[in-house]
């Protein structure tokens, strides 16, 4: 068995030792982290295996819960773990490449950090740890969207820190309250003692914790940094903000609902507030001309979707809603990572001027396509299955309320159909010879590279990988769907979640 | 006992305010200063020393300096 | 009109808080687990101070992931501020030799101050945090009196990589002997002496030196870069 | 005057909650704002203290033998506080590190003039 602490343990070492390499022997440092992701990918798919049927739960330091922090390690929290770690590995691989500079220690050990706060948020147990490494994940993201150190990243990271540290006061003082009502910070001891209190006073410590959390989550009224910040980090990270932490802030928001409070009258809420987010992304993203604007709003709106399917709150609901979580973080790296080098080779983010790209870089432009492809819904890929689970899982709740919201997603849908085909057009279809672009004045990511065609091997391989993850999964989805049963039936039985804590 | 904690108290919070009305920057932070201090003595009273401790070294004389040092280098006066 | 709007909402904010404080009455025993800790602290981990056993031990978890989030603070302040071009020395304008002198007079004072404070965090108030801090305002003090000096950028690294290592490698030491992370495997010693408590004083010593070491980076950073 | 006795602590942390919201959304300054997390935090640190205070309760530190722990505050909350303070002090240093760049690009601190990137 690997204990489960291993995963947040190894990866801090890694990123402990990165200064003493920085010092010492600088060349070595981009191959640390891919080595540190690669450990947590053997280890947590290892412990997918065993943990399916029962949940390993450890406590550190060898007391009994709820006297000290344990970690649980669910099918939930693991499946979590094991897509951090792919594509953290994938995206670090191609930082390798993409990252350049003289002191790309600094990038290197906080995106490594950043990924290690997002496994510690999907392992623990104890509400309080999961602030503190929820403020690993969000502080260790303001600095790297700042990374490139120009305006738009600066003013963006000075926007998303100060919003987030907003929604962690906020989320510190829901602790606090629940403190206060229950005596206790570990989850599963709030969770079986919730009943004791009335209903009216759990109300604003589960809207203050939702507040916070909805924040990193991007859940619609509170996501005005998040275009911002994606479109203005170096595209590596945005695969990892895009990919991995907004779905993570999720994940704390859908354990908080279901597992601590077991609320279900909050449920249609969060539905709608789901479609809302959804359409508002999508109609932002199609008015965008900025690639990675474009993107991040696309992102907002997937997430909004993933919180409609996951408050369906039946299994096929929490299924699906997992289903396209897992499609969304697979699709919306390959896209980021395809657009970094396609934005680094014509030295634009306008999407106007990518004309002819397709015929220059061939093999990322497809990449890029088949993501897009995958993000509407289209077979063979990943997001076909994950999108009709959500359909029939809603229809088959046989609500009209249910039936008029997936109705709207779909209309979600056709509009993000529609601009990114307009992408593709451009790329493929428009501009034999790709003639000068007035530069965007915002834009000063790194100076552009014309003179070669495709990206480099060592990006290439990450996107190649991702190509190859959605396909397959798309074509056989019976693949993953075991594993997201079993996390859903965990998120819906939070009594077997108590049991197999307290014992 | 429980006038003087009132007293510390208000004058917290009118140390706050100060915080926000203050155009000065510096004296805005110094004003927050006061309030971390005040905050620690709280803390004390609360029988935390620990945190008491935490918060007069860290809150106040740490985060003092590094407000005093960014502003020296940006500008003094709000507009 | 921001204004307003923003009045209104921390209107509705402080009605929720003041509905949801009457079920939280104040000056009350609220809870078992704090009481677990203050029963049976001293026998568990003997650390007589059981706000260190709570933070160096029941809940270790925790500061390990607070000392990372100050850890990526110091990194994430040395990349935005980073200028890329070696430092120009500092227009050194010397202090007056009285300020000059006091400065170096108290520094060690300090720094042993520091070190009392978060080696004796078991037994007194205080501990690795408090005495970091404590130990970085010492370097504050060095950079307002002795403007020539610097600390040495190589040395805080070292230090603050080899805090965060210990600590981890305790956490790990405890995997392997007791089969739990951080559990904590040195004998406890008598209660209430230097030599106790496993391995708190170790924990919270590396603590120090890390957080000393960062907090004293920051302020570097932000003094002498850009 | 049972009132105070029993209230006078949250008065006081969320005021400073309050006031410190108050300031981080209707101030322009940055500084100012990042003043304004600061004061909240501080309210946050102070309301988590008072939630684990017991009346006349004493330090949870076994200084000598003989100490009633009956009336030990509860430790836990000032754990976390511990935990909070730090994680509140780095990240108001990480924000002033990020006013200062956004000094250097605009040579202002006022975010109504500060709005390159808009939806």
């Amino acid at each position: 068995m690997v204990n489960p602490v291993l995963l947040i343990a190894v990866p801090l070492g890694f990123a402990f030792v990165i200064p003493l390499f920085a010092l010492f022997w600088k060349p070595a440092i981009k191959y640390l982290p891919p080595l540190a992701l690669a450990f947590n990918l053997v280890a947590s798919l290892l412990l997918l295996t065993e943990v399916c049927e029962n949940p390993i739960i450890v406590s550190i330091g060898g007391w009994q819960p709820p006297f000290c922090i344990n970690l649980v390690a669910g099918p939930l929290g693991v499946l979590f773990s094991v897509v951090i770690a792919l594509v953290g590995l994938l995206v670090s691989i191609y930082a390798i490449e993409y990252i350049k500079g003289d002191d790309t220690e600094n990038y290197h050990t906080l995106s490594l950090l950043l990924l290690t706060g997002a496994t510690g948020v999907v392992l623990t147990g104890d509400i309080f740890n999961l602030f503190v490494f929820f403020e690993i994940l969000c502080i260790s993201s303001y600095a790297l969207v700042a990374y490139l150190r120009d305006k738009a990243g600066v003013e963006s990271a000075v926007k998303y820190l100060i919003q987030g540290a907003v929604g962690s006061s906020l989320l510190l003082i829901g602790i606090g309250l629940l403190y206060g009502l229950f005596g206790t910070l570990n989850m599963a001891d709030i969770a079986a003692k919730i009943d004791s209190v009335s209903p009216i006073s759990l109300f604003v410590p589960m809207v203050l914790l939702i507040t916070g959390l909805g924040v990193e989550a991007a859940i619609f009224p509170l996501n005005a940094w998040l275009p911002d910040a994606h479109s203005s980090a170096p595209s590596s990270i945005s695969a990892i903000l895009s990919g991995i932490a907004i779905e993570v802030g999720l994940y704390a928001v859908v354990r908080v609902v279901f597992t601590i409070f077991g609320a279900s009258s909050i449920l249609l809420f969060l539905a709608f507030l789901g479609i809302l987010t959804l359409l508002i992304g999508e109609l932002c993203a199609f008015s965008q001309n900025n690639i990675k604007r474009m993107l991040a709003y696309s992102s907002i709106g997937q997430i909004g979707l993933i919180l409609f399917a996951l408050s369906i709150a039946t299994s096929g609901g929490v299924t699906g809603g997992l289903f396209q979580l897992l499609s969304h973080t697979l699709a919306k790296a390959l896209l980021f990572l395809a657009a970094g080098y396609i934005i680094y080779r014509t030295g634009s983010l306008q999407i106007t001027a990518f004309e002819g790209m397709g015929k220059k870089m061939p093999l990322t432009c497809l990449a890029f396509t088949i993501g897009a492809f995958s993000l509407v819904g289209l077979p063979p890929f990943i997001g076909f299955p994950s999108k009709f689970l959500i359909v029939r899982a809603a229809l088959a709740t046989k609500e009209t309320v249910f039936a008029v919201l997936i109705g709207l997603a779909l209309l979600g849908t056709i509009i993000e159909g529609a601009y990114f085909f307009r992408v593709i057009q451009v790329l493929f279809f428009q501009g034999e010879e790709g003639k000068p672009q007035g530069q965007n004045p915002a834009f000063n990511e790194r100076r552009p590279d014309k003179t070669s065609g495709e990206a480099p091997a060592v990006a290439l391989i990450p996107i190649f990988v991702f190509v190859v993850l959605i396909v397959v999964f798309g074509i056989y989805p019976k693949l993953v769907t075991d594993v997201l049963n079993s996390a859903a039936t965990e998120l819906l039985h939070r009594y077997d979640y108590i049991r197999s804590v307290l014992g | 006992m429980i006038y003087l904690v009132s007293i510390l108290v208000f004058l917290m919070l009118i140390g706050a305010v100060m915080a926000s009305i203050l155009k000065d920057l510096i004296g805005a932070v110094i004003a927050a200063t006061l309030v971390s201090i005040i905050a620690a003595i709280l803390f004390y009273l609360l029988q935390a020393p620990d945190v008491a401790m935490a918060e007069a070294a860290v809150g106040a004389a740490l985060t003092a300096a590094i407000f005093i040092i960014a502003i020296r280098r940006t500008e003094r006066y709000e507009k | 009109m921001r204004k307003i709007v923003s009045i209104l909402l921390l209107i509705i904010v402080a009605f929720g808080i003041i509905r949801a404080l009457v079920e939280i009455p104040f000056g009350t025993l609220k809870t078992e687990v704090g009481r677990y800790y203050i029963e049976k602290g001293v026998e568990e981990t003997g650390a007589v101070n059981i706000v260190t056993s709570v933070v160096v031990n029941y809940r270790a978890f925790d500061t390990l992931g607070e000392i990372v989030v100050l850890f990526i603070a110091a990194i994430g302040l040395g990349a935005v501020l980073r200028t890329g071009r070696e430092k120009k020395t500092r227009d050194v304008q010397p202090a007056s030799l009285i300020l000059f002198t006091g400065c170096r007079f108290l520094f060690p004072f300090i720094l042993i101050l520091g070190i009392y404070i978060f080696i004796h965090g078991h037994l007194t108030p205080g501990g690795g945090f408090q005495g970091g801090a404590i130990i970085a305002s010492g370097f504050l003090l060095i950079y307002l009196g002795c403007k020539e000096r610097r600390i040495s950028r190589v040395a805080s690294h070292i230090a603050e990589s080899l805090g965060g290592l210990v600590f981890l490698g305790i956490g790990l030491l405890g995997l392997v002997f007791g089969s739990y992370f951080l559990f904590n495997f040195l004998p406890m010693g008598t209660a209430n002496t230097l030599f106790s408590a496993g391995v708190i004083p170790i924990i919270y010593i590396a603590i120090g030196f890390k957080v000393g070491s960062e907090l004293a980076g920051i302020l570097d950073n932000l003094i002498e870069e850009s | 005057m049972s009132f105070l006795n029993s209230y006078i602590y949250y008065i006081g942390a969320f005021g400073l909650i309050l006031i410190g919201l108050y300031i981080m959304l209707v101030k322009h300054n940055l500084i100012k704002v990042i003043v304004g997390l600061g004061i909240l935090d501080t309210g946050v640190n102070l309301f988590l203290i008072s939630v684990g205070y017991i009346t006349k309760g004493t330090a949870p530190i076994f200084s000598k033998p003989g100490i009633d722990s009956q009336q030990m505050v509860d430790p836990v909350p000032q754990a976390l506080v511990l935990t909070a303070i730090v994680i509140g002090v780095a990240v108001l240093a990480l924000a002033l590190s990020l006013a200062i760049r956004l000094y250097q690009h605009y040579r202002t601190l006022d975010l109504r003039e500060i709005k390159e990137q808009r939806w």
